[in-house]
């Protein structure tokens, strides 16, 4: 009975020990990982507008990622679609607008987010696009469940850049979004090059749910990009 | 009759089995009893160099049952006790005296015997024309030589290879066929302590070790001792390879100590199962009607071991005896006759000249008589070339062996060997032309290859007559799993040595397994159960 | 597993290369599969692995005349997975990148086998600074392997180490290709495999030796 | 032959125990044992033994692969001069050639790195150098596309030979197929080298340099036919295997043929694919005459053919994806990849498949199953037969330990 008495004892006290350490760490700590979590969102959308060059982001302050963004960026809603605008980083306040500021050059790109099914799970990442609304600018993949090495390999920043250049519209101007070839893009006719990035050997499978969940994003996002391809052609 | 057959089988056809003439040796210097050669017996000498011995005089006895003792086949002067590696006895051999004499105490035996059998037969038939045992004496020698008196121990006077009659063809006269003792007196157990006091009940072997048959105090329900209720006795007409003596040869003109043997066996166990390979079934009309199963005529179809296995029905028969054939028909000139033989019939085969032919003998002969010289870079493997041992050229024949064969010795290479089409080769591969050869095969005692892992090809379990997996028992003894070798059946295992013989990777199956049943035997004997 | 006879160095040092938790007694392999792919994530998970080990054996050490018996495994539960939690909350907050690649195994050190065994099978018997240099010498000889294996792969896998490339441009042109399964856990298998078997037949480890004591 | 035996004779010292070249014993011994199979007296019961032995055994298996190693040397040439559109001009020799200039260098390089580790782990554990490397060594380059670079080459069969082979105490103990792991390791490792349209044809570097259509390879991955097809390209440039050419439209049957992969030329062989495995007849020849002389189990095989047949059969009574390798019938799933090649040669490498007979029946079965299963719904891996055998290997001790059961227990027990 002494005994009991002295484990139940012992055990309270180390509760409240641990708890009070777990909740001190997490509640002391919360400010610094939600800014994390911020700071590396911002980072992505950053890369996927080409603002920072994938692959280098250690030499990048917090304070630089926070600074460039907010400079550079807009966060717009547009038929209840995020969007993210990059006015180039000449260091001038962005303007605050609600809708896609028609005049060109006032923007130099725009960010979509992209969600995918993966064939392991959720694939997120962010595309950014010419303000001609149909040349890519640049992909990212800052979420994912691929496997490292196979499918896993679309988070790194030679599969981002494959995408750079290429177009979501063919010859004739229609919309075909762009896929994941099944090889090299060398091997596909000619005409089909354009709209094709090179796969990733070995995961034909992730290409593929990724081919399809850009698609999907895309055909989401046609009317923006067909606001910015008009706005092109005028 | 029934027709046991065996798909899995030695196919090849081997050069130079014997022949079915019968020809008698010459009488032997020396007759030697092989201890070492007589399966799992821990000896126990009883004479030493320079004792004079008597046919019966026991020689050593196991230690394991002091009651199982083994005499003499001859009588004269024991003129070398050989010890091998460990000082195993390997060999006691004695210079045969030219007169030679029966052991008083053999003699009481065979006299009691006799006069049991006899008694039998008298209270049967009265008026059996049986020649008179008690007044005659009982004889081992030839019955067409001289009868002499039984007052002295010279009596028992042996058969002189000279003589060149078959010693039973006559045997008995005219009584062994009018009046045959049947027996009747005969009670299990005094047939065991005749057979005990004559060195004869280690012809009888039981399963699964072909160990000497137990005669624990270990009782049945009934109250019997347990060695008499074996659940079955195998005689199989021929056990051995196609170098063993052939039934036909062996089986001529005794098939009244036949019969008598096998009224004997009946009488210890309620089934008496005798096996006649097919090919000789045209030479054994006088014995059709014992027979009750016809076997296959390659090696090992008449092994007693796969005979049992494919006719036992339940676990109990597992204690099954056996016997050899010619140790039958010495057993049925035993009772049937009082005739105490000393003489075997010997396959010869292989490279011994003109010899491929069976030979007659006296037991514990000494190899040159039975082989005669032997050409260069040959040995003698007695007993049988799949299960028998290899034998120097000055040896004896041992226990249980009844064949002898020349084979070629050498140490060779071959050139491409791997490659060869082989037409001559004796292999029961498909890989050799000689698959398609249907003319007898030259065959040697080598090993035709290089040791190597086991590539579990299962060559061996294709083999198997018994339908053992001898790759997988071979690994469970490997790493000292005696229990699940047992479940996969290792005592079913008769050594037959097919698995061996096929292996390409030239791992000595035979061997491992042999080594763990006698690992086994020695464990219960030890702790018995 | 007695330490009478050990000094402090004997205690530490065990653990690094004799008794290496996962070279010898094959512990933490999962994880250990899991973050070797890069040498950082490696590098941060065996520091992260060795604080912990350290701590708890040392806290566990401290307070093992304390402990009831019967509650003797949730407490130490207890103590290391607050430690756990708490070496979680400290990488996201400054190392949120690599946080992000090491994910759910930093959480998962609560149920590596090695953390959880010191304790049981040493710091329970043994004063504190013996159990803590138990701790941080078993933690270490899993960071050094992690090392090991993840400088393997991360070579072999990505001609990087640390990132840096380190296999020549001019290899890649000539045809050299890197070895995909390397950043596949198989790849850390036959890594970790590879390096058992090195290990036992170098001289003086030997399972005979071993035996023969 | 006589001058052989004496020159081994003179040189025997020098490799025994103190001679100068003690350390290359094992060479010479392998060498020796080739040329003259030593044939000593036996030690024990049985006294006579069957010529067979483990040299003989390999030697067969590989005698068998002989006329499909031929053919792969001769389809290599055969498919780099039609990718010249030049077949009719080359002549017999010229193309056989071509095709030995390519093979032969990876055969090579497969034997000499497979002997440099056979030998050291044979010096380092003192046992001889065995045999299985010899088929091992050949059937390895037999699964590679006639394009893949020799260094890496060297690292498979490394792999297979150590990993594979040595790891576990050498031949006779290995769990898995040696040339198949190494097989296996190049496909994880290097899957550029080994998978994709562009890896089966040996290419003259002026056509790969040029724009080389896909063939039928369309790209309907978006759901957008982009069927812009070279006709006139397409046979000669097709690249891609027969199994390859799974899409989500058409019908699987149609689309072959319409690429050049008939029936017949599936059977006969002349396409892109393995060095050894494109020739279903001549894989089928070898194994005939494998299970006639015993050396390959009957049962593994049939059983393996059974399986795909009856699993194919069963997929094509199934609604699924007609544009697939599922809805391809059994025929087509013999002749196309390298299901001939693997389960002749492969899933009856004794060492890695059951020993029991019931058990060969079930895992040539399930090795047929697998295969066409893999085909059939993996589409990320188009060959299934590699994966099939090496997972059937996995669990060919288990079958042994399930049948080896089930056969006891139908002993009648004798303890």
């Amino acid at each position: 009975m002494k005994n009991r008495i002295y484990a139940l004892k012992f055990a309270a006290i180390l509760c409240v020990v641990c708890s009070t350490l777990i909740t001190g760490a997490s509640v002391g700590l919360k400010g610094f990982q939600i800014d994390n979590m911020e700071v590396d969102r911002q980072k992505n959308i950053l890369k996927a507008a080409g603002v920072i060059e994938p692959g280098d982001d250690r030499e990048i302050s917090k304070a630089m990622v926070r600074q460039i963004y907010d400079n550079s960026i807009e966060e717009i809603e547009e038929n209840g679609l995020t969007l993210y605008l990059y006015k180039g980083d000449d260091g001038s306040p962005p303007d605050k607008t609600d809708v896609i500021p028609m005049e060109s050059g006032a923007i130099k790109a725009y960010v979509i987010p992209i969600e995918s099914k993966g064939l392991w799970g959720k694939i997120k990442g962010y595309m950014a696009f010419e303000n001609d609304g149909m040349t890519v600018a640049g992909f990212t993949v800052y979420s994912h469940s691929e496997t490292p090495g196979l499918g896993g390999e679309i988070e790194k920043a030679w599969f981002g850049k494959n995408f750079v250049g290429k177009k979501i519209v063919d010859a004739s101007g229609g919309f075909v979004s762009i896929s994941i070839a099944k090889g090299e893009t060398g091997s596909l006719p000619p005409g089909q090059r354009e709209n094709h990035v090179d796969g990733i050997s070995g995961a034909t499978l992730t290409g593929k749910y990724l081919t399809q969940g850009i698609r999907e994003n895309l055909k989401m996002y046609e009317p923006v990009s067909l606001k910015f391809r008009k706005n092109q052609q005028q | 009759m029934n027709f046991l057959k065996l798909k899995k089988n030695f196919n090849s056809t081997l050069k130079d089995t014997p022949e079915s003439r019968l020809v008698v040796a010459d009488a032997p210097e020396t007759v030697a009893l092989l201890p070492s050669m007589t399966p799992f017996v821990k000896p126990r000498l009883l004479v030493k160099e320079k004792d004079k011995v008597s046919i019966g005089t026991p020689l050593f006895e196991d230690k394991r049952s002091v009651s199982l003792r083994y005499l003499s086949p001859g009588a004269g002067e024991v003129i070398k006790v050989k010890l091998g590696p460990r000082r195993v006895i390997e060999e006691i051999v004695i210079a045969i005296d030219p007169d030679e004499a029966m052991d008083q105490h053999l003699l009481n035996v065979i006299s009691q015997a006799a006069s049991t059998s006899q008694a039998t037969s008298t209270s049967r038939a009265a008026s059996t024309s049986r020649p008179a045992s008690t007044s005659r004496p009982v004889s081992v020698s030839q019955p067409s030589s001289t009868s002499r008196p039984a007052s002295t121990s010279r009596a028992a006077s042996i058969s002189r290879a000279a003589s060149t009659s078959q010693p039973a063809s006559t045997s008995g006269g005219s009584g062994a066929k009018e009046g045959a003792p049947t027996h009747d007196n005969l009670s299990p157990q005094n047939i065991h302590e005749i057979m005990l006091a004559a060195g004869m009940w280690q012809m009888i072997r039981q399963f699964p070790f072909m160990d000497t048959a137990r005669h624990g105090q270990a009782k049945d329900e009934a109250g019997e001792p347990e060695f008499l209720k074996f659940p079955m006795i195998i005689v199989s007409l021929r056990p051995g390879d196609m170098f063993s003596p052939l039934p036909s040869t062996v089986l001529k003109g005794r098939e009244e100590d036949f019969f008598q043997g096998l009224a004997i066996l009946g009488k210890l166990s309620p089934m008496v199962v005798v096996a006649a390979p097919s090919d000789q079934m045209p030479h054994l009309k006088k014995i059709e009607r014992s027979i009750t199963h016809v076997v296959g005529d390659k090696w090992p179809c008449g092994d007693p071991g796969v005979i049992l296995y494919q006719i036992k029905k339940d676990s109990s028969q597992n204690r099954s005896a056996t016997i050899h054939p010619q140790d039958l028909l010495a057993l049925g000139a035993f009772f049937g006759r009082g005739l105490y033989d000393l003489h075997r019939i010997y396959a010869v085969g292989g490279r011994c000249g003109d010899r491929p032919c069976h030979i007659r003998a006296r037991l514990g002969s000494p190899l040159s008589l039975v082989t005669g010289p032997l050409p260069r870079d040959h040995g003698v493997v007695t007993g049988s070339i799949f299960t028998g041992r290899h034998a120097l050229p000055q040896s004896h024949m041992g226990f249980g062996e009844y064949s002898a064969v020349v084979v070629d010795g050498g140490q060779r290479e071959h050139a491409f060997g791997f490659l060869v089409p082989g037409e001559t080769l004796m292999s029961e591969s498909l890989t050799f032309l000689s698959s398609m050869n249907q003319d007898p095969l030259h065959f040697d005692m080598n090993l035709h290859g290089e040791e190597r892992a086991c590539i579990n090809c299962g060559v061996c379990h294709h083999k198997c007559p018994v339908d053992l997996l001898p790759q997988f028992l071979m690994k469970a003894l490997g790493a000292g799993e005696m229990e699940e070798a047992l479940g996969m059946g290792l005592l079913d295992c008769t050594l037959c040595g097919l698995c061996s013989c096929v292996c390409p990777s030239k791992i000595e199956l035979t061997q491992i397994m042999g080594q763990a049943k006698e690992i086994y035997l020695n464990e219960n004997i030890e702790n018995p159960v | 597993m007695g330490s009478e006879n050990l000094s402090l160095w004997q205690t530490f040092t065990r653990g690094i290369w004799k008794e290496n938790p996962v070279a010898y007694q094959v512990l933490g392999i999962c994880s250990a599969l899991a973050v070797t792919v890069q040498m950082q994530t490696a590098l941060v998970m065996a520091v992260a692995l060795t604080l912990v080990t350290g701590s708890s054996n040392l806290i566990i050490s401290i307070l093992r005349e304390r402990i009831p018996p019967t509650i003797r495994i949730i407490v130490e539960l207890a103590v290391i997975a607050s430690l756990v939690i708490v070496t979680d909350e400290i990488l996201k907050a400054f190392f949120y990148d690599i946080s992000k690649q090491l994910s759910v195994f930093v959480g998962l050190i609560i149920t590596n086998c090695i953390v959880l065994g010191r304790a049981e099978a040493f710091a329970l018997a043994n004063p504190p600074i013996p159990s803590l240099m138990d701790g941080l010498g078993n933690g270490l000889g899993y960071g050094v392997i992690l090392m090991i294996v993840a400088f393997i792969r991360e070579l072999m896998g990505a001609g990087t180490v640390f990132g840096v490339q380190l296999i020549p441009q001019w290899l890649f042109d000539a045809g050299y290709t890197n070895m995909g399964i390397m950043v596949l856990a198989p790849g850390a298998f036959f890594v970790i495999g590879l390096l058992v078997w090195v290990k036992n037949s170098l001289p003086g480890v030997s399972h005979e030796e071993k035996t023969g004591q | 032959m006589k001058t052989l035996k004496t020159l081994f004779e003179k040189l025997d010292p020098h490799f025994r125990s103190g001679g100068a070249l003690f350390r290359f014993f094992g060479i010479y011994q392998a060498t020796r044992t080739f040329f003259f199979l030593p044939s000593p007296v036996n030690r024990s019961a049985p006294h006579v033994r069957d010529h067979l032995d483990v040299k003989r055994f390999m030697s067969f298996v590989i005698l068998a692969l002989i006329p499909v190693t031929l053919f792969g040397m001769y389809n290599v040439g055969y498919q780099y001069y039609s990718a010249l559109s030049g077949v009719d001009d080359a002549g017999f020799f010229q193309i056989f050639s071509r095709g030995a200039s390519q093979v032969l260098p990876i055969i090579l390089v497969s034997y000499g790195v497979g002997f440099f580790w056979e030998i050291l782990f044979a010096t380092i554990r003192g046992h001889e150098v065995t045999e299985g490397l010899l088929v091992t060594g050949l059937l390895f380059p037999l699964t590679l596309p006639p394009t893949i670079p020799l260094w890496q080459v060297a690292a498979g069969i490394s792999f297979g030979i150590v990993i594979g082979k040595e790891i576990f105490g050498g031949t006779g103990r290995n769990l898995l197929n040696p040339a198949l792991t190494a097989r296996a390791f190049i496909f994880f490792s290097y899957p550029a080298s080994i998978s994709g349209n562009g890896v089966w044809m040996v290419m003259p570097p002026e056509v790969s340099s040029m724009d080389i259509t896909g063939g039928v390879q369309t790209e309907a991955l978006g759901g957008i036919q982009m069927n812009v097809l070279n006709e006139a390209h397409m046979d000669a440039m097709s690249g891609a295997t027969a199994l390859a050419l799974g899409q989500d439209t058409g019908y699987i049957e149609a689309t072959l043929e319409q690429a050049g992969f008939t029936l017949k030329t599936l059977f006969f062989g002349l396409h892109p694919g393995s060095i050894g495995e494109t020739s279903t007849l001549l894989c089928f020849l070898g194994a005939i005459f494998l299970m006639f002389t015993r050396v390959a189990s009957y049962r593994i095989i049939l059983g393996g053919v059974a399986g795909v047949v009856a699993t194919s059969l069963i997929l094509n009574l199934l609604p699924g994806p007609q544009g697939t390798w599922f809805a391809a019938g059994p025929l087509y799933h013999l002749c196309s990849g390298g299901f001939a090649l693997g389960i002749s040669y492969m899933a009856t490498d004794p060492v890695s498949a059951p020993g029991t007979d019931v058990g060969r029946w079930i895992y040539g079965f399930l090795i047929g199953f697998l295969t066409v299963l893999i085909r059939a719904v993996n589409p990320a891996y188009v060959e299934g037969v590699m994966l099939a055998i090496l997972f059937m290997n996995l669990f060919s001790p288990f079958i042994d330990h399930v049948t080896v059961k089930v056969m006891v227990s139908k002993r009648i027990p004798n303890v």
